[in-house]
């Protein structure tokens, strides 16, 4: 841990900053035009971003602008363990572990925020982003527990490492394609997307927890959005689809399977949450059970099996 | 044979106090009870030819065929209870009649405890 | 320091506060805070005598590694919550016996975690049993107490049998050799008894429900030790469990699952369950006491499935959690108990907004529930993650499912007390409010840096556990400077915390730069277009997760079983009443003659 | 040094006197149990031949360290019950007289028919006592049920007598009879019987819960705790010394006396009402005591007989005082009574959670005795049926304690404004008596090795059964 450490930390955040709004702006585009319009321009996000961040703000007390900086600080810490490419800022802490919950602290300064706000919508929506989150996570953990029993680590980039060099079938989302197709389920889950989206829905809810923010706030929160994007992305993309030898193909990966999330969610309606807790409890997670008893058991995908 | 009869006692007294209800009878009954064990004890002490444990000028010696005395106090002292509890148990069904106006215990009905 | 002066001044000053809180109320309120602080120094300056047998009276005691890392943990507690105690005496219908039994039951639990043998043991934990149900008693709810009595003694009762049980193969009490050349069935069932109380302590399925019970509803000044300290005895009887009776060597021969004998799976599984219960108890809970009960379940099972473990991660991870929990449980439970102390309500639909008022108490708690959630940088985190790890490396797929969902089904109870009672609005009876004084806030606040502590330097608190470990015949779990290491991954919580701080860093000055935002009114919100007045209309507390819950409702309710048994109970006391006792002769005569002829028949036999 | 035969003379003059002096017949029965207690002292221990002929052909009386231990337990009970309840006394004066020469007489006597004369004189003294609950039904049908076992025991000692001819009991023990067989099973049962129906053993007690359950504070105090712990030693006597008891027969016996003690136990677990409350559990304690004695293990038996006379006195007698304060003994109706009577009140408590078996108290010694004793002979059934029930039987204590001490509604916390009643229970002095007698409970719990030793004097019970457990054994040394 040296200064350099730091100064990496604060580039990969930039990075993956410019990267995944921009990313974010051409998915707008496509679903724009699954949905037979336009869109917007690629860059409108960047611009939606810096508006936001320029406008005066209110603010409901401390707790509501306490809860903001937890949250992006929470969220940024977070980006700076996922190995991108095999490289890491803080070579060593990428603990999947670690990251799973510490992206927990920004959720939880999220929710905290919101909540403060004094807004009944808010706490709405935070409740159900919590249960929706118990609905995702624990089928997606439990793959997440095959791997690391599979392969004796918890380090995302040695996970990814080891999945490399065998061609697109040594992805462990082919090895274990019930726990990829968990995987990509929970990814769905975790982004918020259709048929995963009702802690945010506008219409019913009022956005949920982001219904007071305004100004910098709403900055804010655009901001980790994206760096929450991209780290759920990250960890399914590292876990599943062997991560990326250079930058550039993790790159390309990444769009793809960012891509092909908003896609699939561009098309579905959605569920109520305790139908999101049903579904994920009945399919997903007997899903998951199986995936890991087979591996445990019989040790099929640890070693190719083809 | 007597001892029988004894038993047969005793059983009626059971008999007796287990099927009725009245106060009185049931007094009787154990009664019954405690006549047959008297007899019970009396034969057990009895046997046929003997005699009268006591010592005169005439039966001094051993070989003589007493009845076993002991059974006699023995008996004695049980009739004394006897009659010591009956009475008791006449004061009680006397209570009894004076709080209930009757000796039935069936129509007491237990009595709720205060 | 010496043990008997411990145990004797705590002993003493439990009678002195009796009789001087008949003078003074708040100077025998004091008396216990002294009294808890001297036993807390001298237990610490303890460690160097470790090793040391002696015995007062007839006890004997062992000062052995584990049982003052465990007095230590239980002592903490004690400690912190006796700051609460001064405030709290004119609430207390008998405040002197209330003084008395807290540093009875205090010295109780000292006395346990020393004892050599299990007499003494067994003495002590009676001890603690009946003086906190004559404490729990003075809370919201008599049945609370009895509740709790009837559980514990379950549990006792059949450690009691188990002792005994051993004491007649081994011929001994002394723990290390009680339970030597015991085997097969009689093993199974020394085993099985014997954890009971264990299990009923830290409130393990199916043993949880006086958990919510007691927690919930006793004084707000015990409530904290309960959770914090005494449901960790519980633990020390688990620990007893597989170290001196060497479980895992006597079940070799059985049937493993996953490399774990039977039993202890079974138990195992059992903690499992407990997580999924608490986790799914604690989200319905509409009282903040009750629901961070629930929570110790959940938590109850996490550390019983870490300490049945005995390897080298998932132990420590258990161990370490005991410490966590209790300090994270008691600064949670002193800070609603604060905020009761203030609003004299604990009902989360019944509060809001407190943050408003009592800043300093609604860190404390945020502090401590993300410790309880696991979430970095807190100890809870550090055990929960080596929990995780022991759990990965097994293959424990079940467990590790079950661990799972309370680890992040955590996240949705403990945030319901964070939004209802501190969050959303201030309920307009509550706008005058005060935060509590100095003196109540130092023992939460002290609570919460340890809290944090232990998340950044774990190796500090793990230190001790390699030495338990090592006491015990296990492989320590592996520290470098700041990092855990285990079989797959590590953990270096220090730089955790450092990254932590650079990304808040960032975003606070990213915050700073901007413009300055306007303070509006908390009632200042969007509402689409409706006009609302009344705050505590505007704040959304109760049925926090309602369509989650309904999934759930008709879920069987254990406390049913207990009264199904009672009932069983009561009619064979029907029974037997209506079956032989009247007031009419005949019923006995009855019997005398059944008995007789049955007699006569099996003389027949015979 | 005083011949034993005081012991029984003494107190039948006094009674005799009480007759003719009615006026100042109070202080005749105060003076009496005095002497009883003082005698006690400097009675002469061994065989005191009675009459002048020799046994087994006369009567003796018996003091041994056993008969010493049950005097002495009956005289104090008897001594503290009559000072508390002197008022109530005084109308019984004679009676009580009466009866304590007959429990003297019951547990000094070396023979088995000298013991039915003054057993009878005791079960008459308690048919009268038993007339202070105003409800002659209930005594009634306990002089019915007395009788029957009276005719009973009468019938069993008979056929004994015609097989072996002698009724002394060692002479009887001597013999060596065996008792698996047939024809000595039926005689054997009588006397059981006998013995059952005072002892209160399910399915014999049938009276019990009539007269128990109408007792007034003298009456109740008494019959559980003076009557009841000497039945059962001299059950202990009967079925240890005289009868040794093996094979299906004490299998039978033992099997009563712990179904009495799980049924008893049931039973209280659903009362709401004091008195029942203990009079249930006395049948369960009774129950266990009976099977102890039954299995040969004397001395834990009798430790558990002390402690439970002991408590159920002090609580006897304190519900007796309650009840005729409140004119109820349903403890819902009275609770938080001890707010305003804590003396009392840590009594009570006291005496229950000795009762449970709570460590550091009394109870908890006697409880792991018997549970050592019982191990010890390979018995694992009756240790698990205990604690089974030891549960049960500390659910209803600790819920009667809590709702005693703290009244109020569910949901609030505790508060004394909901508490019955500010009148005191006991005056000071009375409330004094009482909490010393539970302090000694308390004293014995903390240095149980020297109370065990000081009942068993070292020479233990009846030829060497002395502690199965001492807390000394837990330093290593024996």
């Amino acid at each position: 841990m040296n200064v350099m450490s730091f100064v990496y930390g604060f580039l990969v955040l930039l990075g993956v900053f410019v990267f995944q709004t921009t990313l974010t702006g051409l998915n707008r585009k496509v679903t724009a035009r699954l949905q037979k319009r336009y869109g917007a321009r690629w860059y409108q996000q960047f611009l939606d971003i810096f508006k936001a961040l320029r406008k005066d703000s209110t603010s409901h007390g401390w707790v509501f602008d306490f809860g903001v900086i937890m949250a992006l600080g929470g969220i940024m810490a977070t980006v700076i363990f996922i190995p991108v490419a095999g490289f890491e800022a803080f070579p060593g802490l990428d603990n999947i572990f670690v990251i799973s919950y510490l992206l927990a602290v920004g959720m939880l300064g999220m929710a905290m925020s919101a909540a403060g706000s004094g807004n009944p919508w808010a706490s709405i929506g935070v409740a159900r982003a919590l249960t929706n989150m118990l609905a995702y996570d624990v089928p997606l953990m439990i793959v997440i527990f095959t791997l690391i029993f599979a392969f004796d680590s918890s380090s995302l980039s040695e996970i990814a490492a080891l999945q490399q060099g065998m061609g697109i079938l040594g992805w462990n989302a082919f090895r274990m394609p019930l726990g990829g197709i968990v995987a990509v389920i929970a990814l769905l889950g975790m982004l918020g997307k259709k048929p995963f989206d009702s802690f945010i829905a506008p219409t019913e809810i009022a956005s949920g927890p982001m219904v007071e923010y305004g100004g910098k706030h709403l900055g804010f929160m655009f901001i980790l959005h994206e760096f929450m994007t991209f780290i759920e992305v990250s960890i399914i993309l590292s876990l599943f689809f062997g991560g990326g030898a250079t930058i550039w193909e993790y790159m390309l990966k990444y769009a793809v399977l960012y891509t092909f999330m908003n896609i699939i969610s561009g098309v579905m309606p959605r569920f109520k949450i305790d139908q999101a807790v049903k579904y994920f409890y009945r399919v997903p997670l007997a899903m998951a059970i199986v995936q890991g008893l087979v591996v445990i058991f019989t040790g099929l995908g640890v070693t190719l099996w083809f | 044979m007597i001892r029988l009869a004894s038993l047969l006692l005793i059983l009626i007294g059971l008999y007796g106090i287990f099927s009725s209800r009245n106060v009185i009878k049931i007094l009787i009954g154990v009664n019954v009870m405690e006549l047959g064990v008297n007899i019970f004890i009396i034969s057990v002490g009895f046997f046929k030819g003997g005699i009268a444990p006591i010592l005169t000028a005439d039966s001094f010696s051993s070989a003589m065929k007493f009845v076993d005395p002991l059974a006699q106090a023995m008996v004695l002292t049980s009739i004394v209870i006897g009659l010591g509890i009956t009475a008791l148990g006449l004061v009680f069904a006397r209570k009894i009649h004076a709080q209930y106006d009757t000796y039935d215990l069936g129509a007491i009905g237990g009595g709720k405890d205060d | 320091m010496n043990l008997t002066i411990i145990l004797a001044v705590t002993v003493v000053l439990a009678v002195v506060s009796f009789f001087i809180t008949r003078l003074n109320k708040k100077a025998g309120g004091f008396l216990t805070v002294i009294a808890s602080l001297f036993a807390f120094v001298g237990l610490f300056l303890l460690k160097g005598s470790i090793g040391g047998e002696f015995s007062i009276f007839y006890f004997s005691f062992k000062i052995t590694m584990v049982g003052w890392y465990f007095a230590l943990i239980m002592v903490l507690a004690y400690s912190m919550t006796s700051f609460f105690n001064p405030f709290w005496m004119d609430k207390m219908m008998y405040p002197g016996s209330y003084n008395f039994m807290y540093l009875l039951s205090m010295a109780g639990t000292i006395g346990m975690f020393f004892a050599k043998d299990f007499i003494t043991l067994f003495i002590f934990w009676e001890t603690v049993v009946w003086s906190s149900t004559f404490i729990i008693q003075l809370g919201k709810s008599r049945k609370a107490s009895y509740v709790y009595y009837v559980v514990s003694a379950i549990g006792s009762m059949a450690t009691l049998f188990a002792i005994m049980m051993a004491y007649s193969v081994s011929g001994t009490f002394v723990i290390s050799e009680a339970f030597a050349g015991l085997s097969g069935g009689a093993a199974i069932a020394v085993f099985f008894t014997f954890i009971l109380s264990g299990l009923a302590k830290i409130g393990i399925f199916p043993f949880h429900v006086w958990l919510p019970a007691a927690h919930g509803n006793a004084p707000h000044t015990f409530s904290p030790v309960l959770s914090g300290g005494l449901v960790k005895m519980g633990a020390f009887i688990a620990f007893l469990s597989v170290t001196a009776f060497p479980a895992y060597e006597i079940f070799s021969g059985m049937f493993k699952v996953m490399g774990t004998p039977f039993p202890i799976y079974f138990l195992m599984a059992l903690g499992a369950i407990s997580i999924i219960v608490g986790t799914l108890m604690a989200i319905k809970q509409e009282d903040a006491k009750k629901l961070l009960a629930y929570s110790s379940v959940a938590n109850g099972g996490y550390i019983l499935i870490g300490i049945l473990m005995l390897d080298q991660v998932g132990f420590a991870g258990g161990m370490m959690h005991l410490v966590n929990h209790a300090v994270a449980s008691a600064a949670a439970f002193l800070a609603i108990a604060a905020v009761a102390y203030r609003t004299g309500t604990t009902k989360m639909s019944e509060m809001g907004g407190m943050i408003h008022r009592m800043p300093v108490t609604y860190i404390v708690y945020l502090v401590a529930i993300i410790s309880m959630a696991g979430i970095p940088p807190m100890g809870g985190f550090v055990s929960k993650w080596l929990i995780f790890q022991g759990l990965a490396d097994k293959g424990m797929l079940f467990l590790a499912a079950a661990a799972f969902f309370g680890s992040i089904g955590s996240f949705m109870y403990v945030f319901r007390p964070l939004s209802a009672v501190f969050l959303g609005q201030t309920f307009t009876r509550d706008l005058k409010k005060k935060e509590v004084g100095f003196f109540m806030m130092l023992p939460m606040l002290i609570l919460t840096a340890l809290s944090i502590l232990a998340g950044v330097f774990p190796n500090t608190i793990l230190r001790v556990i390699t030495e338990i470990q090592a006491s015990v015949g296990i492989s320590p779990v592996t520290l470098a400077e700041n990092t855990i290491v285990t079989v797959n991954g590590y953990l270096d919580a220090f730089r955790v915390f450092i990254v932590f701080g650079f990304g808040f860093t960032i975003a606070f000055v990213i915050f700073i730069v901007r413009r300055k935002s306007k303070k509006v009114e908390l009632m200042d919100t969007y509402t689409s277009a409706e006009f609302i007045h009344t705050r505590e209309l505007l704040h959304y507390s109760s049925k926090f997760y309602a369509p989650f819950e309904r999934l759930y409702d008709k879920a069987p309710d254990t406390m049913k079983l207990y009264k199904k048994i009672a009932v069983k109970i009561g009619e064979l006391g029907n029974l037997t009443e209506s079956l032989f006792y009247g007031h009419k002769p005949e019923k006995t005569v009855f019997w005398v003659m059944i008995t007789g002829i049955f007699v006569v028949i099996i003389g027949g036999v015979v | 040094m005083i011949n034993p035969v005081f012991m029984i003379a003494i107190p039948l003059i006094l009674a005799f006197l009480s007759l003719v002096a009615a006026r100042i017949k109070k202080w005749l029965l105060l003076s009496g149990v005095l002497i009883n207690i003082a005698i006690l002292f400097f009675l002469e221990k061994g065989e005191t031949v009675i009459g002048g002929f020799k046994p087994p052909f006369g009567i003796n009386l018996i003091l041994d360290n056993y008969s010493m231990v049950g005097l002495a337990l009956a005289g104090l009970l008897l001594l503290a019950g009559v000072v508390l309840s002197l008022d109530k006394a005084d109308k019984y004066s004679t009676v009580l007289l009466t009866a304590l020469a007959g429990i003297n007489g019951m547990l000094l006597t070396g023979d088995l028919f000298n013991l039915f004369i003054f057993m009878e004189i005791t079960i008459i003294s308690a048919y009268i006592l038993s007339t202070a609950g105003k409800k002659p039904e209930y005594s009634f049908n306990y002089l019915v049920i007395g009788s029957i076992g009276s005719v009973f025991y009468l019938a069993g000692l008979v056929v004994f007598y015609s097989l072996t001819g002698t009724l002394n009991m060692a002479d009887l023990a001597a013999q060596n009879l065996s008792m698996g067989t047939p024809e000595l099973l039926v005689p054997l049962f009588l006397i059981f019987t006998a013995f059952a129906i005072e002892a209160k053993l399910i399915p014999f007690g049938g009276w019990v819960k009539g007269v128990y359950g109408n007792s007034n504070r003298l009456t109740g105090a008494l019959f559980a705790s003076v009557y009841a712990s000497t039945v059962l030693f001299v059950f202990g006597r009967v079925f240890n010394e005289v009868f040794a008891l093996s094979g299906a027969v004490q299998t039978i016996i033992v099997l009563i006396g712990v179904v009495t003690f799980a049924f008893g136990e049931a039973a209280a677990f659903r009362q709401v009402k004091m008195r029942r409350i203990l009079l249930y559990s006395s049948i369960g304690q009774s129950g266990l005591a009976a099977a102890l004695f039954a299995l040969g293990l004397i001395f834990p038996a009798v430790l558990l007989v002390i402690s439970n006379a002991v408590s159920k006195f002090i609580m006897f007698s304190i519900t007796g005082k309650l009840r005729e304060i409140y004119k109820t003994d349903d403890y819902t109706d009275l609770k938080g009574v001890f707010f305003s009577n804590k003396l009392t009140g840590i009594a009570f408590s006291i005496s229950a959670m000795s009762l449970i078996g709570l460590p550091l108290f009394f109870g908890f010694y006697a409880k792991l005795n018997a549970l050592t004793a019982l191990f010890n002979g390979g018995n694992w059934f009756i240790p698990a049926v205990i604690l089974l029930f030891a549960i049960v039987e500390g659910a209803y204590f600790i819920r009667l304690l809590i709702a005693l001490w703290a009244p109020g509604k569910e949901g609030e916390i505790a508060d004394k404004s909901h508490a019955v009643g500010e009148i005191r229970i006991f005056n000071i002095k009375k409330s004094i008596l009482v909490f010393i007698l539970s302090l000694v409970i308390l004293a014995a719990g903390l240095i149980p090795d020297l109370a065990g030793k000081l009942i068993s004097s070292d020479s233990g019970f009846m030829g060497g059964d002395g502690p199965a457990f001492t807390m000394s054994q837990l330093k290593g040394g024996e």
